[in-house]
């Protein structure tokens, strides 16, 4: 197990999983429409569980695997609520582009 | 005992003042008269018995209250000095008072507020008295501005009139001016010899050595001020001619008897202090010189009667202060004293022929009074001639032997002094041929209510006429009975005895002549020819600028008055809402900086987590680059 | 321990008393249960102990806060009652996620592991969330939830990869390893990394500049109620657990090994007088006085930040300064809720004259504003004066100065309310004197006052 | 018995007050405001008797904070004048209708109970405390009380509060870190720590900002003529009578002790701007066109010499200042009241539209004139001795102070005379001037009674203070 890492370097897993955090991060920034924005939030989330299982690997031990499934249960519950939000405002407004929500400022 | 007598002395005019304040309305005008005068009395009568003491034993009273300021270096208590100066002083303060509060029963027999005049003219007397007897500089200090505040209080007595009430503004103010520079020299003195009181004053610097001359100069010329301020001299005289707003008695007690005198009497006092700053004595001597000549010189064109006897008193004034500059100190006071005879007689003359027109004050609307009121005209002329220094009545020795020590010390001085007298002799003449010979002037009504005054007024003008006649005597030139008494005050010998030379004898006849050429002229100018001045309008040339006495006021105006009130003006227009400008400038700047910042709130998602992102860049680059 | 347990059972109950149809008891009968769950927590002070290895760690801190959330707790569901009026079908379900959040709450600062550190934060998060949105018909309030939603789970993204990379740095997720290790000599760069992003993301839920945007919006957005909440609990729970992973994980003296903690307090002097600066300006041109509040919040973070500097010391500190500003801003809002209860804004307008119709309400405000402020004997000025004391004697003057400089600021937007409440007429009637309400205010700033005469109560707590 | 029975008594009198109702509240704040004074007098007699009147109770221990109150001299005699000032400016506001007079009359005790907090602290922070306290009253007093247009009040208010508090805080800050050099905030553990001449360059410059923007010293007075003009007439009397006291105090109490190397350093600039205030305020006071706001710069001009005399350093300097502070505290709130009689009978401040009052009413205007004259510090007035100390103890520093000071008695004569010239003299006035009420000749005769006797016989307040003095003087010359 431990010998793919020593092929593959732990830097590696570290690099890819940022690289998908930015794209993630960018596609908050760039995107309008909010479902996107929740997959991109999602794109971050599951960066970081490719992570924390590529350094249980690393070190050796389980925890890192069960927190994953902590921060999916989490996600999940998230995405949940978000959508119900999302719900609510497409039946008032109709629209879920987020460039719809500016009412409050200043 | 003295303690008590002291305490009498004082405080019965404080009690008299008391009682007219709080009950003189109730009490009825003859009754609160009759208080204040018999408050005034019984002073007088205390002083006698003071003087008879002094006389027999020859030294001071000191008595002492009880501590009143206490500071490190110096201790002031609430303390009197009886001795010969003071109780001179008191005897001429409370004589001559008693006798104006008399004539005052009738004069003021008119006014609603008579009671008030009492009170006043009581609250005068005390705070007079006080500066006479005080123990030292500070408790003179108290009677030095009490007296300054009775005489705003007397000036501005017809108070619904705001032109009295600038006068008397103007009186007090010109005062404390004066009362500053008496009050630096208090402190110079204090800081210097860590005391106020006269006697341990004196034997201090008699003691001292290696004395700070400059230093103690500067004391004297400071407080030489504060006499420049209460005696109406150069550079601060204008206000003695305001004066003359109040009612007639006061100006006779106040602003021509006593208070006037205050100068006089404190320099006398610090006598020892002057000696030593002989360059302040000469000083002294020259402002008085000069003070005595343009005061009468715009004494010889004035036409309102009580105007020409207030320049006739800075004259006089100034010759005292001559002779003071001399460091003839008991000259200066035997002229003080003639001068208060004859010059109090003078103003209650004017008074009753006040009273007699109803008011009237331009001499240009009076004339032959001679036959309406004889009693006025006879003691009025006593004075005059008294005044004008003709032998043998008390002016002319207390003048002549002002103009001896000028003589004596500087021969210039002495010229400006003579020819001042000889003016004097003119105006005083032009005075009582405009007033009491010839026609009345005056409108047909007045004419008809001419008549002699009471005799509550003549009395007084009767007394004093008499003082002011044989008053002399007091000093004769050869043996002198004033010099011997106030000998104990002076360190040095009592002003140098001239023994009667032929350069005496020629003097007299010159001051003697010089009066009698002023008197000529004025027969010859108001009687011969009896032309009156003319109205104001056309006074042409150097009377004009005489007639507006030379302008000073306007240049006071000018220089002091107007740049201060327009200074104030700059200062509440400009610096004031300037300075709050700046306070509040900084709150709108807040304010500006958060109405920018509310645009920046755009409540947009996407600027937020962009700003985020944009935080979070640059704290981990920080992180980074700090590795 | 026990107290989380008893928290979760009470929110449950409540939910059950939904389907017994006894909603007029929910409010009564939560506050009486967390009043039971507050002596339980009390007897649980003093005892330092680790359950379910080391999941849970109990310690006088944790119990400290802890108590602190469930008082101001019971505070909002005391004022729920009259703000849930209107819809009664749902008081349950409100009431129920206002006992979840504060087991996520308390969660929060007593973690013994990062996995119960992360559900705890977003237990507390996700119950928000659907707190802001709650007023479903409304769009300001649908915003507000949206926007909160959006932000704060990337916010949670952010923390979760600290958590990540702290985890590759030590190899566990338990704090006391990590505590001990923290010290060891090489540790991989990540491990700042990671701390810094937690710290980044704690920052976010404390709303500090830069990453405060969302509070204003979202506090105006939602139900005064939640903003009470927000600005009260909320923020004191992220303060409270930012300190803990800073003290808890050494993080401090492991940045001090490898010199890196001049860097770390650069960046906190600097989000702490950003955060005070902007807040305090930026409140002064505020007319909505949720909004207004949203602002001062974000000034008082700036102020609790200061702690940061001298975490071995200063948990005391924290305590009181929290404690001080949560009861004043419970009292301020239970006024709040009292006047805009049928108002559709928040706005200042809606104040004038309060002084006259109502003066006891005026005073509560005007002395929770007061404290706020940092005006003697109430509480916030002690709180600023043992933060100044505290900041000054590790070396920050310059920083204390600005602070003093932030709290001239504030009183200019404080007093704006209170002068309208003072020197401006009356412009409608207030009728009703609800006695949740008035116990509510009432009780909160005299405990505050309190606070204020006998400061030693709760700043030696954590002695 | 000791000092902290006064501030019971007030405390609980301002309770009392609030809830004695509108009806009662006057009378009952006068009785308690006069139960402060007994109490006041009393201590004065234990105090001469030798008896120790102070307190020290350790409140909070960590930081370290003590409740101590310190009844020395100075302490006694501003408290004195706070606990005499209190019950006159109480029953002068008899003639006055304010609506919710409970609460009126709460605040007024309430303030007088700060005011003589702040007096008698002896624990920096303590002290702090109360002079923080007293702001408060104030503040709403002339926000809701006050008179004129509504903003303008509003504005003036707000910029009292926030500027002095600005002042303050600087001042909090100061004592915080004295705090952190001497472990304790005691007054006694402070005088002890020792700083470089730098620190207590700063120190000093932070306490100066809170009492020259309190006093106020000149250029920080912005605040005052309008919130002299816009407060009700009790909260001016307030203000100058016994508030800008606090400040003065202070300076005596804190300041100097606490940075003495800085206060004899710049010792000259402080005494020239003070010298500067007095000139300034009366040259301003000339042409004001409101009575209360001419009054509000001739106190400025006062002030300006007593903090002049007291950054002489010098014991005559204290002495002077602090007898000033009590002839000035009587004068003003008498100056102030007269204000305010005017006011009930012709509903204005304006100069121009009074005059002629004396024919009206003669007792009023000999009443107001002796106050007047005491103003301008006439010999026999108590304001003459405080005057004269002051201007003796500059003298000793330099001539020149002496003498620039002392146009105070020239331009103070010039705008005082003029202001009573314009208002009482002159042509009867077409309004008619209903002769004073008893209430009102009693708060008068009162204060005047004071003014004259202590012009005679000041020696019980100078033994009174002077000890504590010299103490003070004894820990600025202590290095």
């Amino acid at each position: 197990m431990g010998n793919i890492l020593n092929q593959i370097g732990i830097e590696n897993y570290i690099f890819l999983s940022v690289v998908l955090f930015c794209i993630g991060i960018f596609g908050v920034l760039y995107r309008r429409n909010a479902i996107i924005v929740f997959m991109s939030i999602e794109i971050m989330l599951n960066a970081v569980n490719l992570l924390f299982v590529a350094f249980s690997t690393y070190h050796q031990d389980a925890q890192g695997q069960v927190f994953v499934f902590f921060s999916m249960a989490v996600a999940a519950a998230e995405v949940a609520v978000g959508l119900a939000i999302l719900v609510s405002i497409f039946r008032n407004i109709g629209s879920i582009s987020i460039d719809n929500l500016k009412n409050l400022k200043g | 005992m003295d303690t008590n007598l002291a305490l009498i002395l004082v405080l019965t005019p404080l009690l008299g003042f008391l009682v007219n304040v709080f009950f003189g309305k109730s009490l009825g005008k003859t009754v609160s008269g009759a208080i204040g005068t018999i408050a005034v009395a019984i002073s007088f009568v205390v002083s006698l018995l003071l003087f008879n003491q002094i006389t027999s034993t020859g030294k001071g009273i000191e008595v002492t209250l009880f501590d009143w300021i206490q500071i490190s270096n110096l201790k002031i208590n609430l303390g009197f000095l009886l001795d010969q100066l003071s109780v001179l002083w008191l005897l001429f303060v409370t004589g001559i008072g008693s006798l104006i509060h008399l004539y005052s029963i009738s004069y003021m027999h008119d006014d609603e507020n008579m009671h008030k005049f009492f009170a006043y003219l009581n609250l005068f007397v005390f705070f007079m008295i006080t500066l006479v007897i005080g123990g030292n500089l500070l408790v003179l200090f108290i009677g030095w501005e009490g007296v300054g505040l009775c005489s705003y209080l007397l000036i501005g007595f017809w108070h619904k009139n705001q032109d009295y009430n600038d006068a008397a503004k103007k009186a007090f103010i010109m005062n404390r001016i004066g009362d500053l520079g008496l009050l630096i020299g208090m402190f110079i003195i204090g800081s210097m010899f860590s005391t106020l009181d006269y006697a341990t004053l004196k034997t201090a610097i008699a003691g001292a050595s290696n004395l700070n001359l400059p230093l103690l100069s500067l004391a004297a010329l400071c407080l030489f001020i504060g006499a420049c301020g209460k005696s109406a001299q150069i550079p601060l005289y204008t206000w003695l001619p305001d004066a003359m707003a109040g009612p007639t008695p006061v100006s006779a007690l106040i602003h021509a008897a006593t208070m006037v005198t205050a100068g006089i009497f404190m320099v006398t006092r610090l006598n020892f202090v002057f000696d030593l700053a002989t360059d302040v004595q000469t000083v002294i001597a020259i402002i008085g010189a000069i003070t005595s000549l343009v005061a009468a010189t715009i004494g010889l064109v004035q036409n309102d009667i009580k105007k020409v006897l207030a320049y006739s008193t800075v004259s006089q004034l100034g010759l005292m202060f001559l002779a003071l500059g001399f460091g003839a100190y008991e000259v200066a006071v035997f002229h003080v004293i003639t001068h208060a005879f004859f010059k109090a007689c003078l103003f209650l003359g004017s008074g009753s022929v006040i009273h007699g027109l109803h008011g009237e004050q331009d001499m240009r609307n009076m004339g032959g009074l001679r036959k309406a009121m004889p009693i006025t005209f006879w003691t009025m002329l006593i004075s005059s001639l008294a005044i004008s220094g003709v032998p043998f009545f008390s002016g002319f020795f207390s003048k002549d032997e002002i103009l001896l020590t000028a003589f004596h010390h500087s021969i210039p001085l002495y010229v400006v002094g003579s020819v001042a007298s000889i003016m004097t002799a003119f105006y005083m003449f032009r005075l009582m041929f405009l007033t009491f010979f010839k026609e009345f002037r005056g409108t047909e009504e007045q004419k008809h209510h001419l008549h002699e005054s009471g005799s509550l007024i003549t009395i007084p003008l009767i007394i004093l006429a008499i003082l002011a006649t044989f008053g002399g005597l007091i000093s004769l030139p050869g043996n002198s009975w004033l010099n011997g008494y106030l000998a104990p005050l002076f360190t040095k010998v009592a002003g140098e005895e001239h023994h009667l030379g032929t350069t005496e004898y020629t003097l007299m006849g010159v001051a003697v002549l010089g009066g009698l050429l002023g008197i000529l002229i004025a027969y010859i100018k108001y009687f011969k020819q009896d032309n009156v001045p003319e109205s104001d309008e056309n006074i042409t040339g150097l009377s004009k600028v005489l007639y507006n006495k030379y302008y000073v006021d306007e240049v006071y105006d000018a220089v002091f008055v107007a740049p201060v009130n327009s200074l104030s003006k700059f200062f509440r227009d400009y610096i004031e809402t300037g300075l709050s400008a700046l306070v509040f400038g900084l709150g709108k700047i807040a304010n500006e900086i958060a109405f920018q910042g509310k645009k920046l709130q755009t409540g947009s998602i996407g600027l937020y987590l962009f700003v985020f992102v944009l935080g979070l860049c640059a704290i981990v680059s920080y992180i980074f680059l700090a590795q | 321990m026990n107290t989380l347990i008893a928290i979760t059972g009470l929110g449950i109950f409540c939910l059950l008393f939904e389907i017994l149809n006894l909603r007029k008891a929910i409010v009564p009968i939560t506050i009486l249960g967390l009043l039971g769950v507050l002596a339980l927590n009390y007897c649980e002070f003093g005892t330092e102990q680790s359950y379910y290895n080391n999941m849970i760690a109990v310690s006088k801190f944790s119990t400290a806060f802890s108590s602190l959330f469930i008082v101001l707790t019971i505070f909002l569901v005391a004022l729920s009652h009259n703000f849930y009026q209107n819809h009664p079908t749902k008081i349950s379900d409100y009431v129920a996620i206002k006992v979840f959040l504060l087991a996520g709450a308390v969660a929060m600062v007593s973690f013994g592991n990062l996995a119960m550190f992360f559900l705890g934060i977003e237990i507390l998060s996700i119950a928000l969330y659907v707190l802001a949105a709650s007023d479903r018909l409304n769009i300001k309030s649908n915003e507000a939830g949206m926007k909160y939603f959006l932000m704060g789970s990337f916010a949670s993204g952010i923390i979760l990869f600290g958590i990540c990379l702290i985890y590759g740095a030590m190899g566990s997720f338990d704090i006391s390893d990590i505590h001990e290790s923290a010290l060891s000599a090489e540790l991989p760069i990540w491990f700042p990394i990671g701390m810094i992003l937690m710290v980044i993301g704690m920052l976010f839920k404390v709303a500090a500049v830069p990453f405060h945007f969302w509070a204003p919006d979202v506090y105006e957005g939602s139900p005064a109620l939640t903003t009470a909440l927000m600005s009260t609990l909320a923020k004191v729970v992220a303060i409270a657990t930012l300190f803990k992973l800073i003290a808890g994980m050494n993080f401090i003296s492991s940045l001090d090994n490898q010199d890196l903690l001049h860097t770390f307090e650069v960046i906190v002097v600097i989000i702490s007088i950003a955060s005070m600066s902007v807040g305090n300006i930026m409140a002064l041109r505020q007319v909505n006085v949720k909004r207004m509040l949203a602002f001062s919040g974000i000034s008082h973070a700036g102020f609790m930040l200061m702690t940061l500097l001298t975490v071995s010391a200063s948990a005391g500190v924290l305590l009181y300064y929290t404690t001080a500003y949560a009861l004043a801003g419970i009292a301020a809002f239970s006024v709040i809720l009292y006047v805009c209860r049928d108002q559709d804004n928040e706005d200042i307008t809606n104040f004038h004259g309060l002084g006259k119709t109502n003066p006891l309400l005026a005073a509560v405000l005007t002395a929770s504003l007061l404290s706020m402020a940092g005006i003697p004997i109430f509480s916030g000025f002690f709180a600023k004066l043992f933060l100044f004391n505290q900041t000054i004697q590790a070396g920050y003057i310059g920083l204390v100065i600005v602070a003093v400089i932030n709290s001239i600021i504030s009183v200019g937007y404080y007093f704006k309310l209170i002068i309208a409440m003072y020197s401006k007429e009356p412009n409608q009637e207030r009728t009703g004197r609800p006695f949740l309400i008035y116990a509510t205010a009432v009780v909160s700033i005299v405990l505050n006052i309190a606070l204020g005469l006998f400061p030693s109560l709760v700043l030696d707590l954590l002695k | 018995m000791n000092v902290s029975t006064i501030l019971i008594i007030l405390l609980i009198g301002a309770f009392a007050t609030y809830f004695s109702g509108d009806k009662l509240a006057s009378k009952v704040a006068l009785l308690f405001s006069l139960a402060a004074l007994g109490c006041s007098i009393v201590l004065l007699n234990n105090y001469n008797a030798g008896e120790n009147i102070s307190v020290i109770n350790s409140w909070i221990n960590q930081p370290k904070i003590s409740f101590a109150l310190n009844g020395d001299g100075l302490g006694l005699a501003m408290v004195l004048l706070t606990a005499a000032l209190t019950p006159i400016i109480i029953f002068s506001s008899f003639g006055n209708e304010y609506k919710n007079a409970k609460g009126f009359y709460a605040l007024i005790l309430f303030m007088a109970f700060a005011m003589a907090g702040t007096f008698l602290a002896a624990d920096g922070l303590l002290y702090y405390i109360f002079w923080e306290l007293a702001l408060i009253p104030i503040y709403f007093i002339a926000l809701i009380w006050g008179n004129g247009d509504a903003e303008e009040r509003r504005k003036a208010v707000v910029k009292f509060f926030i500027y002095t508090l600005a002042g303050s805080l600087f001042m909090l800050t100061a004592f915080i870190y004295l705090y952190t050099k001497a472990g304790s905030f005691l007054i006694e553990d402070l005088y002890k720590v020792n700083l470089s001449a730098c620190e207590q360059f700063w120190i000093f410059l932070a306490f100066f900002l809170a009492y020259a923007i309190k006093i106020p010293i000149i250029p920080f007075h912005t605040w005052q003529a309008n919130v002299y003009q816009k407060a009700p007439t009790v909260g001016t009397m307030l203000l100058s009578g016994i508030m800008l006291k606090m400040g003065l105090y202070s300076v005596l109490r804190w300041q100097l002790p606490l940075a003495p190397i800085a206060a004899k350093e710049y010792m000259y600039i402080f005494i020239g701007l003070g010298i500067a205030g007095v000139i300034y305020g009366s040259i301003v006071a000339l042409r004001q066109k409101d009575l209360k706001k001419l009054l509000a710069y001739s106190s400025l001009a006062h002030v300006g010499l007593i903090a002049a005399g007291s950054y002489t350093l010098t014991l005559d300097g204290f002495r002077g200042a602090v007898m000033q502070m009590i002839a000035h505290g009587f004068v003003v709130v008498g100056l102030f009241f007269a204000a305010e009689v005017i006011f009930r009978r012709y509903e204005t401040r304006e100069i121009s539209e009074m005059g002629g009052i004396r024919t009206q009413s003669p007792k009023f205007t000999s009443m107001f004139l002796i106050l007047v004259l005491a103003s301008v510090a006439l010999p026999s007035t108590f304001n003459f001795v405080g005057e004269f100390t002051v201007l003796y103890s500059l003298s000793q520093i330099n001539i020149w102070f002496a003498i620039l000071g002392g146009t105070t008695i020239i331009l103070g004569a010039y705008y005082m005379l003029r202001m009573f010239q314009h208002v009482m003299l002159g042509e009867t006035n077409s309004k008619v001037f209903a002769d004073v009420t008893l209430n009102e000749g009693i708060s008068f005769a009162v204060i005047i009674a004071v003014l004259l006797f202590f012009g005679f016989y000041p020696k019980p307040i100078t033994d009174l203070i002077t000890p504590s003095l010299e103490n003070i003087l004894q820990v600025i010359n202590k290095n």
